[in-house]
């Protein structure tokens, strides 16, 4: 018996193929479940001009900042840039960097229907304001909605608690947040875990993420958070 | 010198009052986040976060941390005996459609027909950021504003409409202010109680579209009766 | 501290008050985790004129064979009646029921849509078949899709393996099937289990129902399988 | 006597070469529900199953039956390490969503543009169901039908266009039958393998539109080489 090996062996080598101009999902809420390694892998491997689908856009050089300081990224859709996001911030406002905001769980949404094969649904989110505008809109059943689109990666770069060898995936309480419905909508899912566990050794009624969503499992350098 | 008005911590303990039993509740930033303090003893509510925890307790103790268990405030809490963990996504289905029995929102802006601006003013530097307030508006069983009846400058934050970008139209069903309790219905906004020593008249002087309300007016509880 | 009590002493207690005409969602698949106590209560109840949206319509009594036999359903949506479903098929074929065949994966998506607040979404399911028939349809991105609407019922009656009082579910293995989606679709969730078990007992990184979308508990009378 | 076709044990033994290391595989009913047993040994996939497993295993023995653990046809089977268990929805996020490597169904009708008509005779008695046929034929990366090549009274069951109730247009890569392996490709079918004993000019005498081949089609493995 063979089969695909999944896991690798450093952070570096699970980053060291990311093409200039790639676009990759960030998991990650409120300083829990970030894949602060392998942010900090694809900064040392340098790939630029990325486009960042992720909550927010880091807290100074924390989490993604370093990222932005590095300025390897010139795209972003986000729920909350946040104030802490220094380099973002000023890059922005220099207009070096393209920003789509997204109420949060509209990027959660649209992430979740490019994993379901839903190319569009229409949303109750945003009818009437700017977020609205330019969107096709349409009454349903006498309330206003407005149309959005699936929203896909070429990477998803998630942090979970557990991983077996086969890439089944356990969480760890708030850490969880958009890690899981990343790993459904990017081609390549790499994940940064805590431990990586023999196969069967993880209770088949608690997986959250299913193997078949993920493609790359690396043993996270010891650093949880940024 | 000005009457005193009622404080952050009064607003949200009034708005406490409006916690029914049982019910599922989503907080935000601002005043609304001191509410729990102040959930009246009979009453059992569960508080979702939308980064994925229903049934969130207090912030965790000072030392008893656990950075993997924050609210959407990034601040560490804690979970209660039949809390769970769910993704962002399932935590927004719970948002938007509809499972939520009543939310409380912060608030820059609220227009007489229940619209919410509360993400952005105008102008500011910076990109802005409007996390999960959208979904929440839209789809909370009930929602309550609380802020401040006035801006700083003194300019009314209850409007005919609102100049600042909108977080969703038509969601808004009760404002709890450092003045008043007024009720958003479809025949205008409806002035249901006042903090006390403050006239209707006074409460109107102070908002910009007109208040419907009766002769007599009662005061702001701010403890279960 | 006081809670709405959602535990109910008796199965037929928990459906005492289903009204004539109601619509509900049946979990249950293959044989595995359906409601069999709730379907027994609702045929002793009596309730008339249902609606029934369930992957298939019972295998002879069995299942919701019983309520079909007693002729108390009168709509069904369903993926797979089923050739073993003797009592749906005799009065399908005498014109008595209405029937809107759906594929199983949309049934599923159309529900999560209604309990996410999504009214509608284009699907790549039954594009050019006639289940595409008469619905909308749309390019986009170069691919055909037609548009489905939200699916949303008076109540759920589900099959979970253990609840606690504040009813968080679990499930055991593919008895759950259908039942975490139903419950988030319908205005009411009543949901029969093997066991309830005191509030806190079940670990929170593993429930797959939270109780927010639980109304209704009650204790399985001890069959498990119809 | 007409010349034997290979068996129905045969076809799965053929398609069941088909699959790639690592894959995750849906098997539907019939014909692909046998292509389990005739795994390379050096090969190794993953079984889903639409309602809720991935990581399914073999049949449950006789005795040792878990009625809560049974396959999309109501089988009771097993789970093996790594497998784990999830709701109907997030199955068909698998099918639809395109997570799926290679699906292999049964099936009534297959055109040649890879129309796909499997769930219902025309005419016949009965609701008919669709199942999880429909999700699976559009979302799977690959797409291979096992049938017999021709229907009990003779018939080609590989046409031009499809007459029966259709499951999903343009949706098959790749038929394998009791006669033949045919991929489905923009320039029309083509024969790729017949059954031992088969020349090419007899399959598509038993195929209703024009089959494309070289000088020299080779005969149907059965084993891995």
């Amino acid at each position: 018996m063979t089969s695909k090996e999944k896991v690798y062996p450093t952070i570096d080598a699970a980053v060291a193929d990311i093409p200039d101009g790639a676009t990759i999902m960030f998991g990650g809420f409120g300083g829990a479940g970030f894949p602060n390694n392998l942010i900090q892998g694809l900064a040392r491997q340098g790939a630029r001009n990325l486009g960042v689908i992720s909550n927010n856009c880091g807290t100074g050089e924390g989490e993604l900042g370093l990222l932005f300081k590095n300025r390897q990224i010139s795209r972003v859709i986000a729920a909350f840039p946040g104030p802490g996001a220094k380099y973002f911030q000023e890059q922005f406002d220099a207009g070096e960097i393209e920003l789509e905001l997204v109420p949060q769980g509209i990027l959660c949404e649209r992430m979740r229907a490019f994993g379901a094969g839903i190319p569009a649904f229409f949303s109750p989110v945003g009818v009437g304001t700017e977020i609205g505008r330019g969107k096709e809109e349409r009454m349903i059943r006498g309330k206003r909605y407005i149309l959005e689109q699936a929203l896909g990666a070429d990477y998803a770069f998630i942090r979970a608690y557990r991983a077996d060898r086969m890439g089944n995936l356990v969480y760890r309480k708030a850490a969880r947040n958009f890690n899981p419905i990343m790993a459904t909508a990017a081609k390549s899912t790499i994940v940064e875990v805590e431990e990586v566990v023999a196969t069967g050794k993880l209770d088949p009624e608690t997986i959250v993420t299913p193997s078949i969503f993920v493609d790359r499992i690396v043993q996270a350098e010891g650093k949880r958070y940024a | 010198m000005p009457k005193a008005r009622l404080t952050r911590e009064q607003i949200a303990e009034r708005a406490a009052l409006e916690l029914p039993d049982g019910a599922y509740v989503n907080l935000g930033w601002g005043i609304p986040n001191l509410i729990a303090a102040y959930v009246p003893s009979q009453v059992t509510v569960y508080f979702h976060s939308e980064n994925g925890i229903l049934g969130m307790g207090p912030r965790a103790k000072p030392g008893e941390e656990d950075f993997d268990l924050v609210d959407a405030m990034k601040v560490p809490v804690t979970l209660l005996p039949g809390g769970s963990y769910f993704s962002q996504d399932d935590a927004h289905v719970m948002t938007r459609g509809g499972h939520l029995d009543i939310c409380i929102l912060g608030g820059l802006q609220v227009s007489e027909h229940g619209d919410l601006a509360n993400w952005r003013v105008p102008g500011a530097k910076g990109a802005g950021g409007i996390g999960g307030a959208m979904d929440i508006s839209v789809g909370a069983q009930k929602l309550l504003v609380t802020m401040e009846h006035t801006a700083k400058d003194g300019s009314p934050k209850i409007v005919k409409t609102c100049s600042y970008p909108l977080t969703a139209i038509d969601c808004v069903d009760t404002i709890i202010t450092d003045l008043a309790v007024i009720d958003v219905t479809p025949e205008g906004l409806v002035l249901r109680e006042v903090a006390p020593g403050f006239t209707p008249e006074e409460v109107q002087t102070f908002t910009e579209p007109k208040l419907r309300y009766s002769t007599k007016v009662p005061e702001m509880r701010l403890q279960q009766r």
